[in-house]
């Protein structure tokens, strides 16, 4: 994958990881109520973690870009930063809550 | 306001093919939304099965022959339309024509299968929840066999009418087997769905 | 027919006294009171930003201007600025969000909670079951919940027609009763009173008129109350009250209502087996008192228009019956 | 070149005064009723739009008027229960679906073509269309209020309630209609608008040169596409429910209740930011025309319009935090409708950031901008008190709501849009509005809407819920519901002025300039009205601000003026790439969508409506498509 590829499908992790993590929210917290394990803050962890490794990666080099590449590369850093806020806003809800509380 | 001349445009093509087409851009538009409409009736039949205690509800699997086999023949379909579109391309009106008769008989093969699939759900719409995501599942994707082989004939008719030689024509067959490609790709989630996920 | 002339109605409706208290901000449950801090925290720091940011807008927008607009040393600094409001509105969001994670943890239902009471919504009505405990056999009434002070209640929250909502504002926070699932609530009264409640979910015509009320007493006065209302209706003794049986038995109204002890037993409307003893009749409508059991007998539809109880013709002998009776029913 | 080609007559032959004869016989729709019902210019139709919106705001507003004369008072018999049921409906519906979303995309049709140097929007048919669809969806639902069988379920129409069981007669099916009609209108604008500012820029405005209206509406956009199909579905099972018996939300077989609200709120959600992004768009462009700079920082305004857009789809859980989901699940939601208040917050701080480096001119435009300010964060940060789950289990479905999303969608969308009608007013009609009856306008809005909606909040965290038609004199609502009428008429009065105002303005106003406000996007480049072709030669543009230096704009030439012809250019760099006709006008639109909506309306009583309505739908689209031997079909 080249550098370039790469900045841009980096920023697009953060945003699915959320999607997801939005998604097993629904889910996972009836599973983890029955079987006691916590799969919430499991899924919820590894997709911050791996929301970060996006971040990061697309950070690598910026150089040689056009003033429009650079332009859609920073906002979608800026943009995927939110997520990563979410996400961790997310993670925060699984360290603090039961999954069995209705 | 004054201007000054900086650019001249008569050179550019008068007609944009592919990306450089409006009504290509409109065709995804529409794509995106209605593929966003079938994945949400996905999304439905999950939620439901999620909340029955057995599943199918009040009946057994769906019978695989009509919809296997019609999943096959959308399959088969791609070959043709893919040589339709690169016929398009080239704006070789015989092969295209030929192409859009072939497309066209393609298209209604599929609406007969369909009038089996129907019966081999083994559940009526109005008999409980998995009858009615099943139905509208099935109507949805039938409507847009039917839309899209509606196109195709009023296509076929106008290729072989005197406006048929134009490059405007050729995009608008492009077009449409694009829409064709994206009505089969729609299909492989929905029948995975609607005949194997019972079966998990 | 109209039985009862409208200045009756007005009256009546004007007379009702039951109010209870229905605020999030009088707090006197447990759950309540957990909110009531959290509301009070993130209304006072939102005060406090919404101050800040109309300080920088006047000074923006009023600010004297003398030096040239632009230099790239101010938009540097603007840069900067920004980045800062920026960064510490990510910090007041997060510590936000934790407040309100930990308030959740203390609204939860106990597993172990000392009473479970059934609430099912009905168009336009509070339909409650107490299940029987110890000596005390299980019982039905309506739109009134007695609770033993101090103690945690759990509520199993049910509907048998549409999406209503269980709100009583001092006591803990809403929860819906969703036909088809059944959700639950903890209540715990941290002092006796009358703690009044609407449905909070707009669940057709009358959703206006469908109040609830909490009575929480001491554990004792509850125990008695339960006792008294798993029994049988008294008989009545009175020859109104007599007569009004009769007629209560031979109308349609028997074929809707339950009286226990007595051969009417219908389903569709509210339990009456105590109905006097309840201190509102029509979910909250009016206060229980001979003239407005009458008024409301009379002429259902004009009080609570398009409520479920039809217009019974009656003579006005047979109506003071009727209402004596329903009163005599303690 | 081939001999055709010769044939074209193009602008270059031309000398200034001819180029716009030309152009004009080739664009200009013919006069008459037959021209007006078949017209596809962009600038009639966004016109229509927006006055047809701006009458069902009067109309919905006239509702908000009886329900604050019934809760005047306690027990008040002015209005009973069914027709009170009914306003409320038709007063959510007609806001949400009649008034602000069409309003928004209706400045956009009007606006994205010219801010982008076009001469018409991408698919002009689609675009008279929709428009059609929307009267006709807009007339359904007030003529059945009109004859007292308007829906009467909410805007939201949960279930069992607006089911078979419990909503008899054919209200609920007119509301889930009346979806159709709006939803098929709202996508086809959405379509157009995204093809527009994809394909249609001029040359030289790269992503990073796009106006902030114009990446709004973008988004904006984009959310319709992804959202709607959400209500598509939601409203079509609840006709099929109602209809044929389909059991979708039947929880006996095997249906459920809170389907319904996940996709009705996986769209409703999306919904207010489809509201309120547009808005975005229109304080940022007023902002920067009347302090004189750029708004500081373009690159966190787009940012925060994508993450806002995107985050929008993660927060519909957070209408059903008592509907009694885990706790853990609905904490999700609390965190995704926190964290979108860090791209809020943004831009705020921009907007105030523009305002202190710049010199502020404080014309009726900006006036709405800072009362849009001091609402909307009022607005914002209550919703960060809803979005926290024990915080809403005490205010859900309270008039704290009602006051929350007033806050946010009146001061958040409507101050911002009268700002818009006041700044592109000239545009929209060559004529000015009145300055100082604008303050009076602003003055009173402002006051008014503040006395109206903010002891809203009170009364909610005080137990009073939202849609009762009446409340017993025993609860201690009454003072400030007396209070909340009262301060309703000085509102109302302030709107009737500007209606006035607009009116007057309209037919007798002074006459504007190409640019009055001095601003520095492209619609200014060309004359107050625009001609039908917008642009006699097509701009290009090298910034942020095309016509900063306004001695002369630079120009394209090329093309051709016998037929109607337009530039595409490529999606990220707006590098020419070919050139395009655009579609004449046609009555077609018209009859599709007359045979459309016969469809749809009569689908109500019967399934096979779908069958025989298709047949006149499929004729009217032939009719649409079919070629016919005109200068645009030739390439």
């Amino acid at each position: 994958m080249s550098a370039n590829r790469l900045r841009h499908t980096a920023l697009v992790i953060p945003l699915l990881a959320w999607a997801l993590s939005t998604q097993l929210g629904q889910i996972t917290p009836y599973e983890d109520c029955q079987q006691d394990v916590p799969w919430t803050a499991l899924a919820s962890c590894f997709l911050l973690v791996v929301s970060i490794v996006g971040l990061a990666g697309s950070r690598a080099t910026l150089t040689g870009l056009t003033r429009t590449e650079r332009f859609l590369v920073n906002a979608s850093f800026l943009i995927a930063l939110a997520f990563v806020f979410a996400l961790s806003l997310q993670g925060a809800a699984t360290m603090l809550l039961d999954p069995c509380q209705r | 306001m004054k201007d000054n001349v900086v650019l001249d445009l008569s050179e550019l093509p008068p007609h944009g093919l592919g990306t450089a087409s409006q009504s290509w851009w409109g065709t995804l538009a529409f794509m995106l939304i209605e593929g966003t409409g079938f994945a949400l009736s996905i999304v439905v039949y999950l939620y439901l099965m999620s909340l029955a205690p057995r599943w199918p509800l009040d009946a057994g699997p769906p019978d695989l022959l009509p919809g296997t086999t019609l999943t096959a023949l959308l399959l088969a379909s791609l070959v043709p339309n893919i040589f339709l579109a690169r016929w398009a391309r080239k704006q070789d009106l015989l092969k295209v024509r030929v192409g859009l008769i072939v497309m066209s008989l393609l298209g209604i093969a599929p609406l007969i299968l369909r009038a089996f699939e129907f019966p081999a759900m083994h559940i009526k719409w109005d008999q409980n929840a998995y009858g009615s995501i099943v139905w509208v599942m099935l109507g949805l994707h039938t409507t847009h066999i039917l839309t899209d082989l509606i196109e195709t004939l009023v296509l076929t008719c106008l290729m072989f009418s005197r406006h048929g030689d134009n490059p405007r024509r050729y995009g608008d067959v492009s077009d449409n087997t694009m829409y064709w490609n994206f009505v089969v790709a729609t299909w492989l989630p929905m029948y995975a769905c609607l005949y194997w996920v019972p079966r998990i | 027919m109209r039985a009862v002339p409208p200045l009756l109605i007005s009256t009546v409706v004007a007379a009702s006294g039951c109010s209870g208290n229905q605020s999030a901000l009088d707090p006197n449950g447990a759950p309540a009171i957990h909110i009531e801090h959290l509301i009070i925290v993130i209304v006072i720091i939102c005060t406090v930003i919404w101050l800040l940011v109309m300080g920088v807008l006047g000074l923006a927008i009023l600010r004297r201007r003398d030096r040239p607009a632009e230099d790239p040393i101010s938009e540097k600094r603007l840069t900067t600025v920004v980045s800062a409001a920026v960064a510490t509105t990510v910090i007041i969001i997060a510590g936000l969000t934790i407040a309100s994670f930990y308030t959740t943890r203390g609204i939860g239902v106990p597993e172990d909670a000392a009473l479970t009471i059934t609430v099912r919504g009905q168009q336009w009505w509070w339909q409650i079951f107490y299940a029987s405990s110890g000596a005390t056999p299980g019982f039905q009434t309506a739109n009134e919940i007695h609770i033993p002070v101090g103690q945690d209640v759990h509520l199993k929250l049910e509907s048998t027609d549409v999406i209503h909502s269980f709100w009583v504002p001092s006591l803990a926070g809403k929860q819906d009763l969703v036909p088809g699932r059944s959700n639950g609530l903890l209540l715990r009264a941290e002092k006796p009173g009358v703690y009044r409640g609407q449905c909070a979910e707009f669940c057709g015509l009358q959703h206006s008129h469908m109040a609830i009320m909490v009575v929480a007493e001491p554990a004792a006065d509850y125990e008695r109350w339960a006792a008294a209302q798993s029994g049988n209706a008294v008989i009545p003794a009175a020859p109104d009250a007599v007569a009004g049986q009769a007629i209560f038995m031979a109308k349609p109204c028997a074929a809707c209502h339950t009286v226990r002890g007595t051969s009417a037993s219908g389903t569709t409307g509210p339990d009456l087996t105590h109905i006097g003893s309840r201190q509102t009749i029509a979910a909250g409508l009016v206060e229980t008192t001979r003239g407005s059991l009458a008024a409301w007998i009379a002429d259902p539809q004009t009080l609570k228009p398009g409520n479920n109880m039809p217009m019974v013709p009656l003579t006005s002998a047979e109506l003071q019956n009727i209402s004596a009776y329903m009163e005599s029913l303690k | 070149m081939t001999p055709k080609d010769n044939r074209e007559i193009r602008d270059t032959a031309f000398d200034a005064a001819e180029l716009e004869r030309r152009l004009a016989a080739t664009w200009t729709t013919p006069p008459g009723l037959l021209g007006a019902l078949s017209t596809v210019d962009h600038k009639i139709i966004g016109r229509r739009y927006i006055t047809t919106a701006f009458v069902f705001l009067a109309l919905g507003g006239l509702l908000s008027l009886l329900m604050r004369l019934q809760l005047a008072q306690p027990e008040a018999r002015f209005i009973g229960p069914d027709r009170y049921n009914q306003i409320f409906t038709t007063h959510g519906t007609n806001m949400m679906f009649l008034f602000a979303v069409p309003v928004m995309q209706a400045m956009a049709i009007y606006l994205v073509p010219l801010m982008v140097g076009t001469r018409n929007i991408a698919f002009p048919r689609l675009n008279a269309f929709s428009y059609w669809m929307y009267l006709a969806g807009g007339l359904l639902l007030w003529i059945a209020f009109v004859l007292d069988t308007g829906p009467d379920v909410g805007w939201f129409a949960y279930v069992p309630l607006a089911g078979p069981q419990y909503a008899a007669g054919k209200r609920a099916d007119i509301w889930a209609q009346m979806i159709t009609f709006t939803e098929v209108s709202a996508l086809a604008v959405a379509v157009e608008i995204v093809v527009t500012v994809f394909k249609q820029r001029a040359p030289g405005m790269s992503l990073d040169r796009i106006p902030l209206f114009v990446w709004s509406m973008l988004v904006t956009s984009f959310l319709v596409i992804l959202a709607m199909p959400a209500i598509m579905i939601a409203s079509t099972s609840l006709i099929l429910d109602r209809l044929v018996g389909t059991h979708f939300f039947n929880p006996a077989e095997g249906g459920d209740a809170l389907l319904w609200q996940h996709l009705f709120w996986f769209f409703g959600h999306p919904e207010v930011y489809i509201i309120f992004l547009p808005a975005v768009g229109m304080v940022s462009t007023i902002v920067a025309t009347f302090t004189r700079r750029p708004v500081f920082g373009y690159l966190g305004m787009v940012m925060a319009l994508i993450a806002t857009g995107v985050l929008a789809f993660g927060l519909w859980v957070h209408h059903m935090f008592v509907a009694g989901l885990p706790r853990l699940g609905e904490s999700f939601f609390t965190a995704s409708s926190m964290a979108i208040a860090v791209p809020a917050g943004l831009q705020i701080f921009c907007w105030l950031a523009t305002m202190w480096a710049g010199k502020p001119i404080f014309k009726t435009p900006l006036l709405f901008v800072i009362g849009f300010i001091v609402i909307f964060v009022i607005g914002g940060l209550t919703g960060v008190m809803v979005a926290s789950v024990p915080f809403d289990t005490q205010v859900h479905d309270t008039y704290f709501v009602v006051a929350h999303f007033h806050y946010v969608l009146v001061g958040g969308a409507v101050f911002p849009l009268l700002g818009a009608i006041y700044y592109w007013f000239p545009k929209l009609t060559g004529r000015m509005l009145n300055e100082t009856t604008g303050r009076w306008v602003f003055g009173l809005i402002f006051t008014g809407f503040n006395l109206t909606f903010f002891p809203m909040h009170i009364l909610g965290l005080r137990g009073m819920p939202r849609r009762i038609y009446t409340y017993q004199p025993e609860m201690p609502w009454s003072g400030l519901n007396m209070f909340i009428s009262l301060s309703a008429i000085v509102l109302a009065a302030g709107f009737l002025l500007f209606f006035i105002d607009a009116i007057r303005s309209a037919r007798a106003g002074a006459t504007a300039s190409a640019n009055p406000w001095g601003a520095t996007t492209l619609e200014w480049a060309t004359p107050s009205p625009p001609p039908s072709y917008n642009f006699a030669k097509l701009p290009l543009v090298d910034s942020l601000e095309p016509i900063h230096d306004d001695a002369f704009l630079p120009a394209a030439i090329g093309l051709r003026v016998d037929r109607r012809e337009l530039l595409i250019t490529s999606v990220v760099e707006a590098a020419p790439e070919a050139r395009e006709s655009s579609s004449g006008d046609s009555i077609w639109p018209l009859w599709a969508a007359l045979a459309t909506t016969v469809a749809l309306i009569w689908s109500i009583f019967s399934p096979w409506a779908v069958v025989w309505g298709s047949i006149p739908v499929a004729i009217a689209l032939i009719g649409w498509f079919w070629p016919k031997d005109v200068p645009e079909d030739d390439s």
